[in-house]
């Protein structure tokens, strides 16, 4: 499978991600650089964590418009499966491929460390097959997921949450929810449910040297999910 | 020309940080501020043109950058 | 500004009397305004390590495993499979207290470039705390800005910050310590050195802009605070973290192909160090004319582009004909590149300024022949002995106080305050273990890192206490499994023209060498900081010590936590816990008296082996050595990470306290499902070893004989280690 | 009454959100905005007080805790 990885002034997880792609999955991946307006052919593109152009402004605001953001617009308006992870949720917003905002987290501080999260609602390219509570690690300043109440009750009522974060055994409380995000919002998905923008990192603990491997999940979907289709 | 963008969260939109300022600030015992909230404000150097065009100028780079309508609102100023 | 100057100009300039008159002497001339500022820089302690430089000598910088020892930009070790690591310490004391958040910052954007500019990618951060009495009223503002700062800076650059130290101690209370350790990987056979070699070739500046930032940093890091220090303020740096992590890109890209000669990064007294210890280590001149330097600020004067400390700058040495595809590379990262000299044969440092040379010296005059002082030393006093201390009635209520102190309890405030996973390649995470452990990039190995060192017991006996810091270091990473390999150090002291001062010094630097002699760990890299005083009170003597350690297969790390119910305890090593410096005198007597624990350099070599033996064998399920609040904290610590209690009978027969709160170097505590296996090993090394008990159970019981010392649930004990730094700050 | 204090790096200080914004703006075809310098707005609830008290106490509040003055300027106005 072919993943093409954007990778923005600042991105830092790029790598990362190009990492599991080839070395833990074995499939191939590429970076594609914020000027350049050719994806080159992915099946599944991933917008990475980091600090694009080092978060100033609002983060994602200035890598949303970048001229690769309208070659991954298009992709995802032609159904292509896109994945934004932490940053890359960001940028996803920024751009208006997903609704609503991060913000500041409650606590005012950045946080870096392992969090649950239940895998809801509909199933999409990353969580189709997948179940249960994953733990995953987070590691942002601005995760708190903000949008008026019209567009939360749409998310919710299209079952377009896809991941909330929980206790270990899938409670779903404010004693669980890292940064104050709406309705424990930590991945939600667009209308046609392929791109998908959450704020843990499954890419770093997709093996179990970094922790148990459960992040793994969401990339061998895609390749489900893909491989299947071709 | 200079030009003064000021941008802020939506009145519905929970300010974590002024929320924090208040409270520090009645720490110091400055018990009747309250309801702190934190903007930005953007200062650009426009060079040489008409207060109107400025002005538009200014509206289209908070339109387009400066501020996020799903959680911001802006105003602008030119001097 | 022009010659004759005034001895307050001098004196502003860092130089005393006879340093000025060695210039004018070296020169033959008075110095122009630019020349003065320049002597200034490359002249203070910061830059000329004109107290230290004697002493430094002593230590051992070679062994099998060195490919770069101290002089360079960062030290290089052999990593195995063609790969090198890279690193180095530095201090950004004095910025970090005038102002947290930038100080803290910029000091780890100096310490990355330091290691970058080798031609390595930085692939973990470490930083080392030292603040005031938690209850000191400038504590909680300094913690909050200086961790904001590091994490501000590290986690946007995308180097995880892997591990760290903090401790509080009044000694520091207004003097912080902000020590920041960076490590890189390179192919051993691609490393880059600051060199400026080949007359003809051109000069680079790569990078951010040159604003006032900072000017005279370099002779502030080397002054003591007074009451104006407040006054100084204009001169704080800003750093842009954005900007070094397209630097680094840049960089790494310019050196993977063969571009360049020489490269330096920008750091203290920017462009005159960088520039003038390039031609000095290449024993060639340089031509730089100023005028092409890219500036930020209007008017800003020749002595101003020499001084300032701008962060994110780099100077690269460019093969004469390969310019426009250096240009071509840096440019394609957004970054500011050029040309602003060349390399010359004349041994000189010449500046010029539209034309006009305003800067014309000898390049060894400002390097080599900048003072060396051989400071007058005096042994300090002898600190009071442990005088009458009372056993607790309540151990278990004593143990409960110890773990709650700030530099004891839990660092997960600050650590997850900072991305310690970025790169995916964090094996063991702070907090989960004695040192930290990152991958080697494409290979199955280990790098592992730990810093600290504990500056009462410095206090008490620098030489010891220096001895001492390397082997907790050494231990630390010989309990995730890693052989301790070669460390780089930050001497923090306070001034050296207090001969007790400079008494300290040197006997840690005594103390260092003797330990990494006895541990075959080399200094390959170091920085000293001094002038760590206000008004005439310094800081405990705080030798910082970073050890780097190397395992062949990073799968195999251990933590320090008790993996599960029904293995058995091993203390292994027998060195004798003493009051001496301990967190718990301090808290029983609020005093610092001593003598500090013993170092014996034969026992510290055969536990290290015995550790590493043991892992080779698979024998370690969890190791964590016994630090600051003795055996009790260590065993408590154990059972905090799994949840997994533990029974234990501690044998002795000297006091409880002692036992369980004393302090020594060099005793671990291993869970093993094969003690006796375990005991083989340690007598085969001539280390003693006992058998403790066993883990399970929620509850920490300690037992003597028949009497028991401790017995509380895990989760009692766990609740003030936990909150304590927070409750600090609130 | 209302009181709004502004928080600006002093000139000499790198912005580098300011840096960042006129970079973007550039791209965006602004290229006549350049310089941007980014501050922060703090818009406090003061009760009902005289505006000579007003102004007093924010500039009270800048000094204390809303300005930096190792980086920062201040300035304060009511309305
Ligand atoms: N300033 C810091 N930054 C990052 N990590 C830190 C810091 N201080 C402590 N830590 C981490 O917290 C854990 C416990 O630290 P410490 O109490 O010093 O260890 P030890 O038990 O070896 O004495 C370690 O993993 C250490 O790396
Ligand atoms: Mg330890």
């Amino acid at each position: 499978m072919r993943f093409a990885v954007v990778s923005f002034p600042g991105s830092n997880c790029d790598d990362d991600c190009v990492r599991v792609a080839t070395e833990v999955l074995g499939e191939t991946a590429w970076k594609v650089r914020h000027d350049e307006r050719d994806l080159r052919r992915p099946d599944v593109v991933l917008l990475p964590g980091g600090f694009s152009y080092g978060d100033y402004l609002r983060c994602g605001a200035i890598a949303s418009l970048s001229p690769v953001m309208e070659a991954v617009a298009a992709f995802a308006r032609a159904g292509g499966p896109v994945l934004g992870i932490c940053n890359g949720f960001q940028v996803l917003t920024e751009s208006h491929l997903l609704p609503g905002a991060l913000l500041r987290n409650a606590g005012l501080k950045f946080i870096c460390e392992d969090a649950h999260v239940r895998v809801d609602g509909r199933p999409t390219p990353f969580t189709a097959g997948v179940q249960g509570v994953l733990r995953l690690p987070i590691a942002h300043n601005e995760g708190r997921y903000h949008a008026d109440a019209d567009t939360l009750a749409r998310l919710e009522g299209e079952g377009r949450v896809v991941f909330r974060y929980c206790g270990p055994d899938g409670t779903v409380s404010d004693a669980f929810n890292p940064n104050g995000a709406s309705a424990n919002i930590a991945g939600i998905c667009n209308e046609g449910g392929n791109v998908v923008g959450m704020m843990p990192h499954p890419e770093r603990n997709a093996e179990p040297l970094l922790g148990n491997g459960q992040g793994r999940a969401l990339f061998d979907a895609a390749l489900r999910l893909v491989g299947g289709a071709r | 020309m200079k030009g003064r963008v000021t941008v802020r969260l939506k009145p519905d939109v929970l300010d974590v940080e002024g929320k924090a300022v208040s409270g520090a600030l009645a720490r110091l015992g400055f018990d009747d501020a309250h309801g702190v909230r934190v903007g930005k404000v953007f200062e650009v150097e426009l060079g040489d043109v008409d207060p109107a065009v400025a002005r538009e100028r200014l509206e289209a780079m908070a339109r387009k950058l400066l501020a996020n309508p799903v959680m911001e609102t802006f105003s602008v100023e030119v001097e | 500004m022009k010659p004759p100057y005034t001895p307050e100009i001098i004196r502003q300039h860092g130089l005393t009397a006879d340093e000025y008159a060695r210039v004018e002497r070296l020169i033959g001339r008075a110095p122009t305004w630019p020349e003065l500022g320049v002597f200034s820089v490359l002249w203070s302690e910061h830059c000329a390590y004109k107290s230290s430089r004697v002493h430094l000598r002593r230590l051992p910088t070679t062994g099998p495993k060195v490919i770069q020892g101290p002089g360079e930009n960062a030290g290089v070790i052999d990593a195995g499979d063609g790969w090198a690591v890279v690193f180095k310490m530095e201090s950004h004391n004095h910025p970090s207290y005038i102002e947290p958040y930038q100080g803290a910052a910029t000091g780890v954007g100096g310490i990355l470039r330091d290691v970058f500019t080798m031609g390595a990618r930085p692939v973990a951060l470490l930083d080392a705390l030292r603040f005031g009495r938690p209850d000191h009223p400038k504590t909680p503002h300094l913690v909050e800005g200086v961790v904001h700062g590091i994490g501000g800076y590290g986690n946007c650059v995308g180097v995880p910050t892997v591990g760290g130290d903090a401790m509080f101690d009044a000694s520091y209370d207004g003097n912080i310590l902000v020590n920041a350790m960076a490590v890189g990987v390179a192919r051993a056979d691609r490393i880059f050195l600051g060199r400026a070699e080949g007359v003809g070739n051109p000069v680079f500046y790569v990078g951010s802009k040159t604003g006032r930032d900072g000017i005279h940093g370099a002779t502030m890091a080397s002054e003591e605070f007074g009451e104006d220090s407040e006054s100084r303020r204009p001169t704080v740096q800003v750093g842009d973290p954005f900007t070094e992590k397209l630097l680094i890109e840049a960089c790494l890209e310019v050196m993977g192909e063969d571009l360049l000669v020489g490269i330096q990064d920008m750091g203290a007294a920017g462009l005159t160090s960088s520039s003038c210890e390039m031609a000095s280590r290449s024993g060639s001149g340089l031509h730089l004319k100023l005028e092409a330097v890219p500036v930020r600020e209007s008017n800003m004067t020749p002595y101003e582009l020499l001084l300032s400390e701008s962060q994110e700058r780099m100077l690269m040495v460019c093969e004469r004909g390969r310019e426009q595809r250096l240009i071509d590379i840096v440019t394609r990262w957004g970054l500011d590149v050029c040309e602003v000299g060349t390399v010359t044969d004349t041994g000189r440092f010449v500046c010029s300024w539209h034309g006009e040379v305003v800067v014309d010296v000898p390049v060894a005059a400002l390097v080599d022949d900048a003072p060396k002082y051989e400071r007058p030393m005096r042994a300090a006093t002898t600190p009071p002995a442990v005088g009458e201390v009372p056993v607790p009635a309540d151990l278990g209520a004593t143990l409960v106080q110890l773990l709650a102190r700030p530099s004891i309890a839990s660092k997960r405030w600050i650590y997850r305050q900072y991305d310690h996973m970025v790169r995916t390649g964090t094996a063991l995470r702070p907090g989960d273990g004695d040192a930290a452990v990152v991958r080697l990039p494409e290979t199955r190995r280990g790098i592992a890192m730990s810093v600290g060192c504990n500056g009462r017991q410095c206090a008490l006996d620098p030489r010891v206490g220096a001895a001492l810091a390397v082997y907790e270091a050494a231990i630390n990473v010989a309990c995730v499994g890693a052989r301790p390999t070669a460390i780089t150090d930050c001497l923090n002291f306070a001034s050296p023209e207090r001969p007790e001062v400079m008494w300290q010094l040197s006997q840690a630097i005594d103390g260092i060498a003797e330990a990494c002699r006895a541990l075959d760990t080399p200094v390959v890299s170091g920085n000293v900081s001094l002038y760590n005083e206000t008004e005439g009170r310094g800081i405990h003597p705080t030798p910082m010590i970073g050890m780097v350690g190397l395992m062949d297969d990073v799968a195999t790390v251990r933590g320090a936590a008790f993996p599960s119910a029904d293995l058995a305890v091993v203390l292994v090593g027998g060195a004798a816990p003493v009051l001496g410096g301990s967190e718990y005198l301090l808290l029983a007597t609020g005093e610092l008296a001593g003598p500090p624990p013993a170092f014996d350099a034969a026992q510290a070599r055969a536990t290290i082996e015995t550790l590493l033996a043991a892992h080779a064998d698979g024998l370690v399920l969890s190791a964590h050595d016994c630090s600051e609040g003795g055996l009790a904290v260590a065993l408590a610590e154990c059972c905090f990470g799994r949840d997994v209690g533990a029974a234990i009978a501690v044998v002795g027969e000297g006091r409880d306290d002692v036992m369980l709160f004393g302090e020594a170097q060099g005793r671990v505590v291993v869970a093993t499902d094969r003690p006796d296996a375990l005991l083989a090993v340690a007598a085969k090394h001539g280390v003693p070893a006992a058998i403790l008990g066993r883990t399970g159970g929620d509850r920490l019981r300690v037992r003597c004989a028949e009497r028991t010392l401790i017995d509380a649930p895990v989760a009692e004990l766990r609740r003030g280690w936990a909150t304590a730094l927070e409750e600090m700050l609130r």
